[in-house]
Parts: structure tokens; sequence; C-alpha cells
């Protein structure tokens, strides 16, 4: 049965210690292809560019990334067409990205970066410049990926949760439901 | 400094310090970690642990240059660059290199040519001899020896010295020592049982002592003329050749150890095309080796290839099964009795430091009945050492120790020796040099005392 | 406080009548609009039937609700003892689903908005306890069997004070048997 | 029903077998539920864990098939423990010994690997029921639709007899019936062997009676039964006994009748079908004449509630476009075909039949007015005669010497079990919200989007696990006769082994799969149990296409939203 809503990662303060494995993890399967980035450091020839965001508060820290959004803000400022839905994920096509930032300001979770974009193990010049181009860099949950989030697998304290949010609710309405079994509270 | 922590990059994640064996990373949880280096044995698992790189978005775009420089990194790199990070030594090297007045040579340990193609692209455990031997060539070195060559050595040295320790009654059980950051383990936790550890120095010395001076006399060379550069998976032999005591050739031993990662970088910086190099031999005569040899890159091995020539120092009978399965595996700590004639020879396997406290406590609460210890630092023994190509991913990690492993033991196998004494390099060292075994000379250069703190 | 309807398992049929009464009065007259297409038919409770139970699910309206908190955008607010949502703000980022234990909210098509590539907006669904809807929760008045009933502070606070009566008097008992009749 | 629907929630004890209120008259579960909320001791059979399972006091979770042999046992128990209701035994009933000889054999420990409930499981639910007064019985499509149904009823029927449960209020037993108004259409005839109110066609002063009345001769021989038909059209040698026309009104057969693949054929092969109904339906596309009728809200007329309770329906809204009450095209059609039908209205017909049939002779439009409908049998115009709310008062029964007759049978198993081409058994049910065929439900926009096409099949997630399904999975389930495509949904209410479909998708429609073995007395087809595969679809994008294309293309050839959805 076709999905209706898009899945997402999400990350708990409270197991993450701030190792940045998901970083590296995502980095690596986005490049393993294009840019030529093997399983070791050695292979990598371009910035390591993550879609998610390791963040440190005041209380902690925990990765940031794109929550799929239904209405996606970002999807809905880019007036270029770089952002669309595929699958019910929302997806940044870095060909068509110009940089402008409507995405980056859009987005209430910051889940969206400008980054250097690199092809074919090489950052990637800019026509008319030697600056480098940029994407707007964010999570497209792996979509390529055999296996699903990398972020996810690569965690070494599970705090990185791939979320069904279909699926999930209906778990939640069962335990709901079956709290009121184990309480009686409803007499 | 070997081993360190950049503050600046560091997250305080602590992951490390889950990997230390000797509890050397100190800090608050979410605070840049430092490392008490009284307490570190610069094995390097930290370094092969730590993901928080340099980061466009979080240090800036000039910060990730700023620390290349800072780190003695050739230009060249592009690879990300993290917290932890080990010493670089290639300006050094790169400087030998240069001086015509240098007759350098350079020596590879045994795990560096089942790991360092990975960096290239090849795949997770990929055994590279030939080309590792060619693109020491290109660089430039003048005599591209082994390690193998003196991992062979050091069983007849090690193995004499257990068979007499056995026979005739000396302090058993005996420990390798091969292992550098076991070494300095001990050295800092357990200063008591130094007479436990063989006196024989590891493969990287006895080769550096050999090549200074043996070696320079075959090339017509003094000791003086010659620069020693080892290549090695480890991190802590870089501290190891810089110990005080390793000058026994009369001058240092080996001048300068680089990683197995430093001369990746050192091949790209050159513009070396490693995929299209061509398969090529180590020199002569140091450069023969056989698997026992080799084995030494995995754990267990160094106790397997001790064996192979040791059954044959006390029966004089060629051993039955020259696969030694019962000290192969992976475990944290493993036990056999081999029969070797009469004796029943008891021996242990450590792998991963921290599973040598609780033998050594056994050891001394007098529980322990064996009489031969291999202990190796990292976790399946150097081909998970921390100067090896690190992983971009820990869901790889178990794969390429596997790969490694298996591409050791494949070597091993296909090698038309394989054991070390049947090696016409070390015949041939014993015949021209040393005489026999822990004889005098042998002693003087190839054997130490730790424990010199 | 905030009120809110619960279900009783016990008399529950899981005919789901509630949640045609649901859609019914959240849509009014558009319900017989010819294009199906036209009108929403997002119910804002949902049956559970496992093998031991079957009764509708719907939003708490928890007094420090955890949905507006996860709310990036602020479009989740309290007013007149209910949680509410702003769904013209909503973006859809299921925060606040995600947010919920009860699986009380979900995303959902508003039929006839449109989003910059042309699809349907969706946005966080959940109970609004009949918000400006004549005679109440509509759940409560379809049930067939009078299985979902408005909790209000009065129904609560009154029975917390019930029950703190009793356990007294229970406590008091126990010490003075003979004033027990 | 012997009693009355509001009686229900007084009974002491409920023995709801094979009957799934909720999902199939959410009004009587109510009285259940109410029932339940009194105090009412709940005895649950059923294979599956329906509501009333949930808040029973015993669910007997049987083995589909095994109906009479739990009720023999349950016979069993209460003869042996000496639970019986002796007098009313002896002064009301025939009969009992040749009975107990049957039950005999049928101890809970022989019924047990039969039904596969504890023996003692059924010991405790036959001295609850033997036990509380007054008790009651329900039943549904769970006992009527097995090709051994009119054995169980009548299982059933012993059980009260046994334990004195017939004469007075919330007692005796009810078959709960499957559609809307099928009482009221066996009520006025619509059986191959009766006339209105139950008088047999065989009986010569009752035809003789008819005749008089229409002034036609009438035949004297039972007609076919609907189940029959499809042989009638196809295999039938006599020419003269061949079916060439078929007249279908209110009707689906070709959605809701076994073994799909045949009745397409026979409709297909028949010379001349009519069809007519309030929508287009599966049948209408084989269908030569489509004659379109009045909705409910469109027309009047008496409708017969399941408790015998005639029911005035009235008019709300006037039909739009060209289109007539039921009565009016048969009126018509009759009097083209050289009987002529004059009726102004219902209550003409109403009266003329009323006066044919001595049961419903009382039931007057003015009463059924003035007392919110009545129950039968009203006998008498008088306005005293208000019906009869629950029947066999005093322990009278409708035969010669008043008295019941006892009807022991043995238990045989279903007609097709499960084997190891087909290993799993499944069995047709209701869901709330869709009713029947989906010629009503179905076309109310409300309803489909709580729940649509292509359906669902129950089935156990220790099955789907093994299977590899998830929920919501398309799935293809096949029998001997014939597959569909439906989507998979796990439930612990169904055990190992079962599945269960709802028969009205068009595309999900189990009865491409169901068998045409029929009660041998009532001719209903066996629908709860034909053997039956699942099958995992690999390319799950094909078979949403393809489900979507099947859809689609029924709509179109139905004529349905061609405006949009065709053109798009």
């Amino acid at each position: 049965m076709k999905k209706e809503l898009g899945s997402f990662v999400i990350g708990d303060s409270t197991k993450c210690t701030g190792c940045k494995a998901c970083e590296m993890a995502c980095f690596t399967v986005h490049n393993q292809g294009s840019n030529h980035v093997g399983k070791t450091v050695g292979t990598v020839t371009v910035p390591v560019v993550p879609r998610l965001f390791l963040t440190k508060f005041e209380y902690g820290c925990m990765p940031i990334q794109c929550k799929h959004c239904e209405n996606a803000p970002c999807l809905n400022a880019c007036t270029k067409g770089a952002i669309s839905r595929i699958d019910n994920q929302v997806i940044v096509d870095p060909e068509k990205c110009i940089g402008c930032k409507d995405c980056m300001q859009a987005c209430p979770f910051g889940a969206v970066t400008l980054l250097p974009y690199a092809k074919d193990g090489k950052v990637v010049a800019q026509i008319g410049s030697n600056e480098t181009r940029v994407f707007a860099s964010k999570c497209d949950l792996c979509k390529d990926v055999p296996g699903g989030p990398a972020c996810v697998r690569a965690c070494p304290h599970e705090a990185l949760r791939l979320v069904d949010p279909e699926a999930e609710r209906e778990e939640k309405n069962i335990k709901a439901a079956e709290a009121l079994l184990l309480t009686k509270n409803w007499r | 400094m070997i081993v360190a922590i950049d503050q600046n990059i560091c997250t305080g994640c602590r992951e490390c310090a889950e990997v230390c064996p000797a509890f050397a990373i100190e800090g608050d949880q979410g605070k840049p970690q430092t490392i008490n280096t009284d307490r570190c044995v610069m094995c390097g698992q930290c370094v092969q642990k730590c993901k928080s790189y340099v980061s466009i978005l979080t240090h800036g775009k000039e910060a990730y240059e700023k620390v290349k420089k800072e780190r003695n990194i050739p230009d060249s790199v592009t690879e990300p660059l993290f917290a932890a990070y080990p010493v670089c030594n290639l300006d050094k090297v790169k400087a030998a290199l240069a001086d015509p007045n240098k007759f350098t040579v350079v020596q590879c340990a045994p795990a560096v040519r089942v790991a360092i193609g990975e960096d290239f692209g090849d795949e997770l455990g990929k055994l590279t001899p030939g080309k590792l031997a060619a693109a020491l060539r290109r660089i430039g070195f003048d005599r591209i020896y082994d390690t193998n060559f003196p991992a062979d050595v050091t069983i007849m040295e090690e193995g004499t010295e257990l068979v007499k320790r056995v026979t005739e009654g000396g302090v058993l059980p005996m420990f390798t020592s091969c292992c550098p950051a076991w070494v300095k383990y001990m050295e800092n936790n357990y200063p008591e049982i130094k007479d436990h550890l063989s006196s024989a120095k590891s493969p990287q010395q006895i080769g550096g002592a050999i090549f200074k001076t043996f070696g320079a006399e075959i090339d017509g060379k003094t000791g003086a003329d010659i620069y020693s550069v080892s290549v090695m998976p480890c991190t802590c032999k870089v501290f190891e050749c810089g110990r005080p005591e390793m000058k026994d050739s009369g001058y240092r031993d080996v001048d300068v150890a680089i990683t197995t990662r430093d001369l990746a970088w050192l091949i790209k910086d050159l513009g070396i095309d490693w995929a299209s190099l061509p398969e090529e031999e180590f020199d002569q005569p140091f450069g023969i080796y056989t698997g026992a040899g080799t084995i030494f890159g995995v754990t267990g091995g160094v106790m397997e290839a001790a064996l192979r020539t040791g059954y044959e120092l006390v029966t004089g009978q060629p051993i039955p099964n020259v696969d030694v399965t019962p000290v192969r595996g992976t475990e944290g700590f493993r036990k056999a009795i081999i029969k070797i004639g009469d004796l029943e020879l008891k021996v242990g396997v450590v792998t991963g430091l921290k599973n040598v406290v609780p033998v050594i406590e056994a050891m001394k609460a007098g529980t322990l009945d064996l009489h031969f210890i291999e202990v190796m630092t990292c976790p399946e023994g150097c081909v998970s050492g921390g100067g090896q190509p690190k992983l971009l991913m820990d869901a790889d990690r178990a794969e390429a120790y596997a790969a490694r492993r298996e591409a050791t033991f494949v070597h091993d196998r296909e090698l038309p020796l394989r054991k070390s004494h049947e090696s016409p390099a070390v015949k041939k060292l014993y015949d021209e040099f040393l005489e026999e075994p822990n004889s005098h000379l042998a002693h003087h250069l190839l054997h130490t005392s730790y424990c010199i703190k | 406080m905030n009120y809110f309807v619960k279900g009783n398992p016990d008399l529950c049929i899981g005919c789901r009548t509630c949640m045609i009464g649901c859609v019914v009065v959240h849509e009014g007259k558009h319900i017989f609009e010819v294009d199906p297409d036209s009108y929403n038919f997002n119910p804002r409770l949902h049956m559970v039937k496992t093998a031991k139970i079957s009764v509708p699910v719907q939003c708490k309206h928890c007094e420090n609700p955890a949905c507006m908190a996860a709310c990036p955008v602020q479009a989740i607010y309290q007013e007149d003892h209910r949680v509410l949502i702003n769904t013209d703000k909503c973006i859809g980022c299921k925060a606040c689903a995600t947010a919920c234990p009860f699986g009380a909210i979900d995303i959902v098509s508003l039929a006839g908005t449109r989003q910059a590539d042309g699809s349907e907006r969706k946005v966080a669904n959940k109970c609004d306890l009949c918000n400006n809807i004549a005679g109440g929760p509509a759940c409560v008045r379809v049930c067939p069997t009078q299985a979902l009933s408005l909790v209000t502070e009065e129904d609560l606070g009154g029975a917390m004070e019930k029950k703190r009566m009793e356990a007294a008097r229970n406590a008091y008992m126990e010490i003075h048997p003979q004033n027990g009749g | 029903m012997s009693m009355g629907i509001p009686e229900v929630e007084d009974a002491g004890c409920l023995l709801c077998f094979g009957y799934n209120g909720a999902d199939s008259h959410p009004i009587v579960a109510r009285r259940i539920v109410r029932g339940r909320q009194k105090g009412m001791k709940i005895i649950c059979v059923d294979p599956r864990v329906t509501e009333t399972a949930r808040i029973s006091d015993i669910h007997l979770q049987l083995k589909g098939g095994s109906n009479l042999a739990l009720v023999n046992a349950m016979a069993h128990v209460i003869w042996e423990e000496g639970l019986t209701d002796d007098r009313f035994i002896q002064e009301h009933t025939k009969g009992y010994d040749e009975f107990l000889k049957v039950i005999e054999k049928y101890t809970p420990e022989y019924a047990e690997p039969i039904t596969h409930i504890p023996a003692d499981m059924i010991r405790q639910a036959a001295r609850m029921y033997a036990t509380t007064k007054p008790a009651m019985i329900l039943y549904g499509m769970g006992v009527c639709q097995f090709s051994q149904a009119v054995d169980v009823v009548k299982g059933l029927a012993n059980l009260a007899l046994m334990t004195g449960n017939f004469g007075g209020p919330s007692m005796g037993i009810g078959p709960v019936r499957g559609q809307n108004n099928v009482q009221g259409a066996c009520d006025m005839g619509a059986l191959p062997n009766s006339y209105p109110g139950y008088q047999n066609v065989t009986v010569p002063e009752i035809r003789e009676k008819f005749e008089k009345a229409w002034g036609v001769p009438l035949s004297d021989k039972v007609g076919c039964p609907i189940t029959h038909v499809p042989h009638r059209i196809l295999h039938e040698k006599d020419e003269k006994k061949r079916i060439h026309a078929y007249y279908i009104f209110g009707e689906d057969p070709a959605q809701s009748d076994p073994d799909l693949a045949e009745v397409r054929e026979a409709l297909d092969k028949c010379d001349f079908v009519v069809m007519q109904d309030i929508y287009m339906n599966k049948t209408g596309l084989y269908a030569d004449v489509i004659l379109p009728a009045t909705a409910w809200g469109e027309n009047e007329g008496v409708y017969t509630c399941a408790d015998r309770g005639f029911q005035r329906f009235r008019k709300l809204i006037e039909p739009e476009g060209d289109l007539k009450p039921d009565w009016q095209i048969i009126a018509e059609i009759s009097t083209a075909m050289g009987y002529p039908m004059n009726y102004k209205n219902t209550e003409e017909i109403w009266n003329e039949m009323i006066d044919l049939c001595p049961s419903f002779a009382g039931a007057t439009y003015e009463k059924l007015e003035k007392y919110n409908g009545v129950q039968w049998p009203c006998r008498d115009k008088s306005m005293e005669d208000k019906g009869t709310p629950y029947l066999h008062k005093g322990g009278n029964f409708a035969t010669a010497d008043k008295k019941a007759l006892f009807y022991g049978t043995d238990w045989h198993p279903p007609l097709e079990m499960e084997n190891d081409e087909y290993p799993m058994s499944l069995s047709t049910v209701r869901e709330v919200g869709h009713y029947s065929v989906r010629t009503m439900t179905g076309n109310c926009r409300m309803l489909r989007s709580l729940e649509d096409e292509p359906g669902w099949v129950q089935m156990n997630p220790d099955d789907c696990k093994r299977l590899n399904l998830e929920k919501g999975e398309l799935v293809k389930i096949l029998s001997k006769r014939g597959y569909c495509i439906t989507r998979c949904l796990p439930t612990e209410r169904v055990k190992p082994g079962a599945t269960y479909m709802t028969y009205q998708w068009w595309i999900g429609a189990c009865n491409e799969l169901t068998l045409a073995n029929l009660d041998p007395i009532s001719n209903t087809p066996e629908y709860k149990y034909c053997a039956c595969r699942v099958e995992k679809i690999e390319d799950q994008e094909w078979a949403e296409r393809h489900v979507k294309e099947l859809y689609d293309d029924i709509r179109v050839q139905m004529g349905i939203d061609t405006g949009k959805g065709a053109a798009s």
C-alpha cells in the first residue's frame, strides 16, 4: 500500500554523544558513486559535506536533519524548481540549485545548508569564477542507498531512528488504547 | 607527541575513550579531550575511531588548510582530517630522500601490504606486496627491504630464547615483545614483571640494527651513511624507533617510522599512480621472507611462527601441520596446548590490550599455567593497527579486519617457504654475520632490556 | 483545564460511526458535493482494534502539550479548554505527530489547496473537540452505544475530590471501625 | 427470531453463535452491550475475536465448520449433568429420547479435537447457558452459511428446548437475518416454496385460495432457488426446465453468489436478463434490460425487521429522473404481460396481502402507524391485537399438537477442507460500514472513504509473517475456482490458518473463491468455508496499478464517473 507520508530520521539527544559518525556515514554513502569515495578515509578527495548536522546546544547535542515536511517550506520557497518531492521525500537536485538561500531561510529546522558541490572526485567551480559551486545540502533519506539511512546504521548508540509516521501513529494508537485495558480507568 | 587530540576539533564525544586500552583520554563529556601522555601507549586506536572531522560548517573555510599545516601533512592531501591524529614524519623522509649523501633504506611491516591498497580504492584487505615494493622504489628509496625478514629473525632469537627458558629453567611465562604499545603498557603499569618479557627486540628494531651493520657492509657503506625508514601499520612504532636504547648498531637503528596512511599520502604526493603500478620484488637479501614472517601482522601470528620453528628446534623434526590453527582466531584471550615431542607447550594469545590485564593478574596470583604468551595491543593484531587506513564507517570495520587477516594467511599459504629458519636470508645472516641465534653479537644487536623508564 | 473525549472499550463496538460523525460535522455540507475529492475525509480520531480492545483514540488535549512544544512554527496553541492547530501555519513537518505519545495527530491532505509543485497541502490533523460546532463533540453525539464521553474539569476535579474523600473515610474507618455503618 | 430485539438486553445469558452483531447489526450489538452492562452473561461462539467475543464471559473460538459438534456436545453436557428442564421437555416436546441417542457420543472430549475447544470450556459454557435464566440464543450467518446449516439451527433449538428457554421474553432462539428486509422478502413469499405468509405452494387449499383471489391458475410446484439458477441455465438437459429468462431485482448474483465464474457464465448464456436496481452493479453488466429503481427515501412501504416487526418506511424526497418504485414497475410489467395490476398505492397491495395471510391479517397500516410497527403473528384486525413480541407463549409451538420436536443429527465436516495445494480456510464475513453487495454502501462516498476497493483479507499475524506479508500489501488469494487480489490485514483476532474476507468488493471479490455447496434444505451456500491459498505478489507496483485498472474498467463499463474518471 503506497505510503501517504514521507519518512524521516530523528535524533535523540539523550543518547547522542556527538561523535559525528552519522555525518561521516552520510557523507560516505552519498559520495561513493560520483565522487569515488571508498571505504577508507584515504579515498576521499572532496570536502566532507554532510546532509545532517550534529548540533551542540546548551543541554547536549544531537544531529538535526530534514523532516521531509509535507508542506515543505523549502520546496515551496524554491523558485528554481530544484527541490521536488520524489516518493514522499523532499529531494534537492544539486545541478539545478543556484544557491539562492531561500530554502535555508524557509526551513524552520536549519536542516538545509549551502555546502560545496563536488562531482567526479573534485569540487565543482562556478561558471565565470573560480569560487566553489555550492548546493542546498539536506537529507534525502539515502534514497539510493541499499539498507536505508546510513546515519541510523552508523550511530554507535542508536541515537537515530527512522520514523515511518503512519506506522508509528498506529502503534501509538494501539498503545494508548491498550493502556486503557491495563488501567481500566475509564470506569 | 606521537598521538594527540586537537582541542579545536574535538566534540567531546569520548568514543575514543571507549577504545583506549590505557585509560589515557581525559576530559568531560561534551568538552574537548586531552591525552594523558603518562598513560598513553600510542596505539592509535583513538585515531582510528575519531569521526570528529575538520568541517567547513563548524570550523570555517580556512580551518582545513590551517590544520593540515599544523600537522605537517603534505599539501596535496584532500581527505578529511580528524580531532585525534598521529604525528606525521613525512617531511623527514622527504628530506632524507632529497639528501644525496643519505643511503635510504626502507622496510615495510607485514600488515602494510594487506591494507594500503584500501586508501587507493582497492577492496578491503587487498594483498599488494608487489605494488608496495614498486611504489617504494618509485619514491626513490635506495634499498627496498621488508620487515618480514627481521620478523623471521625475531623468531630465531625469540624462539631460541623460549626453548632455553623452558628447557633450562628461565623466567616463565615469557611474553612476546614485538608490540611496542604492549611493552610501553607493561612499563607503565607492570614494571615488576619485566623479566617475563622476551629480550628480543621487535622486528622493526631488529631490521634497523641489521640494516646499519650487516646491511651497510653488504652495500659497502657504513652505518652513518644509511638513513633507515620503516613503514608501519602502527603509530607506536614511531615512538619505539625513538626509544633511547634503540641504537645498538652504533647509530639510531631506525631513523624514522611512518604509518601505512603516511605512505599512501607520500605516494599520492609524488604523483605515483597506484592503479597502474607493476608488481615488483623487494630487494635482496633483506627482502626475502617466509610465511612465518608475514603472519606477524595478525593476532596469533608471532605465536604460530614461533611454534613452526620452535618445534623443529626442540624435536629436530618439521612440525606435522604448518598451519597451527589452535592459536588462530580473534578472541581476546586464547589458550592452547601444543605437543612438541615430549613437551606440552602451553601457550596463550592476547589481542586487544585490555584483555591482558586479567592474564597478568592471574599470573601474579599464580593461577596462570602457561609457557609463552603473545600480546598484541590492537583489536586483531597489526592489521588493525592505529596507522592503518582508517575506515569511514565503523560498520565496515569487522569486514576490513577479516579481509586483511584472510589476505595475510593467503599470503602465508602461497609463499614457497613458511618457516623462519628455512629462509635463505636468515641463513645468510647467521652464516655470514651473527653465527647463531642468541650469539653474543646477536644479543648485542638484537636484544635489549626494557623498563628503563 | 483542557477538556477531552474519552472512549469506553466496554461499550465500544468498533463501528466507526464516530469517525464518520467527525468528518460530517467538520466538512458540513461539503459532503454532498458530487466530486468526492472536493471534500476532506479526515477523521480526527482513529479506531483501534486489537485482539483485546476496540476503542477510538483521540487527542487528550494535554495540559503541557508535547505537540505544541515540538512545533517549529508555533502552529499549535491552547484556547478555550482545548489544544488547536492553525493549519494555515502548519508546514506538515510531522514533529507534533512524532511528539504525541498517543498517535493522536496525523498528517492529511487539504482538498483544494496547493503547494508549489502542484500537490495538495498536507497538514496536521487532530481532535479539536468540535471547536465552533454547535452541540459539542460529534463523536460523543453519534456513538450508538454511548461509548464516548466528554471529560471536563468538573468531571475530573470532582472525581478526584470524591476519591480523596473516599480514601480519607477508609483511613478513618480503619482506626474507628465502630463508626462504620 | 422468537424474541423481539428490544428483549435482547434483558436476557440473563446470551449464547451468541456465529453472529457478529457489531459488524452486521450495530443496532442489535447495542442491545448486547447494554445487556452486558446490566449483568448479562455472554457466551460467544466464533472463530474470530469479535466485539461480542471481546466482552464475553466465555469465548469458544471454535474451528470453522465444527458448529454441530459443539452444539451437540453442549446438549450432551446439559443432559449428562442433569441441567435439563424436565417438566418442559415432558409437557411441550417430542422426540427427546431419539435425540439423546444421537448426542450420547458427543462428549466434550469427543468434540474437543473437532472444535479445537478444550472439553472443560465446553462444559463451562453448557453449564452457564443451562443455569442462567432466561437464556437467549442469537445466531447469524456463521450458522446459516454452511452446508450443515439447518441441522445446526435445529441443534440450537434443541438446547433451548432442553432448558425450557421458550415461551417467555428474552429467551428462545433468534436468527439475526443477514440483510436489510430479507425477513420482509421471505414474509412476502419471495421463496421458491411459499406464498406470502409462509403458505406452502404445494398445499391445495392454499393454492386454491390464491387462485381465487388473483383469478388465475397457479402452479403447485416448488420453484427454483437462486443458487440452482446457474445449473438450470447451463446444465439442464430438459429444454422445458431450462431457464431462459432471469428477472433480478435488488440482488447482485454476479457479486454475492458463490463461484462467480459459473454465475457469470450462466448470466452470459441466459437468453434474457432483466436487472432492476438502484445503482448499476456487476449483474447489470450482463443484463439485456436495466430498470432503474428508487432507493430508500425515494419510496415507501413496509420493511420487516429480523424480529418479525413490520415497520412503515416513508418517502423523504421525490426521485429525480425516469424512475419508478419497484411496485409500480412490477405492476406495469404484469399489465404489459397480460395480467393487469391497477394498484394505486402500497396500502392497497398490503391490504390484499394481509387478507390472504392469516398470520399477518391484523397488521394494518393503521396499526403500523399507531404502534410504530407490529410484530407478527398478528391475526386480528382489532386494535387490541398489537402483535406478538415473542413466540411460543406458554410453550405452545406451531405444530398440530403444539409440541416442539427434538431433532438430532450427526456432525459432518465442510465439503472442502484445507489441503496441500490450498492450505488455508476462507470464510466470508461482514464489515460495518459496508453492507452486503456494495450497491448501496459502495455508492456512499463517506463510507467509501472509510474503506474502499479492493478490500482486505484478515489473517493471523503469524501467517502473514510466514508468507512475508505486510499490512496493506496486495496479495493474491486463490481457490480451486478462481482468484482475486485484495489487501492483507494482519490481525490477532483471527486464528492461524484461517482467512476472512467481506464479500462486497468488486476487485477483492471473495465469491470468486467460494463454492456452491448448498445446505440440502435451505439451499444456502457454504460461504463460511472453503480451502484457499494466499500468495505474495512480488511486484507491488504492478499490483497497485492492476487493481486500479480493474476498478476503473468496471466503473467505465458501468458508466460510473465517466465524466471525470474515464476522461482523465
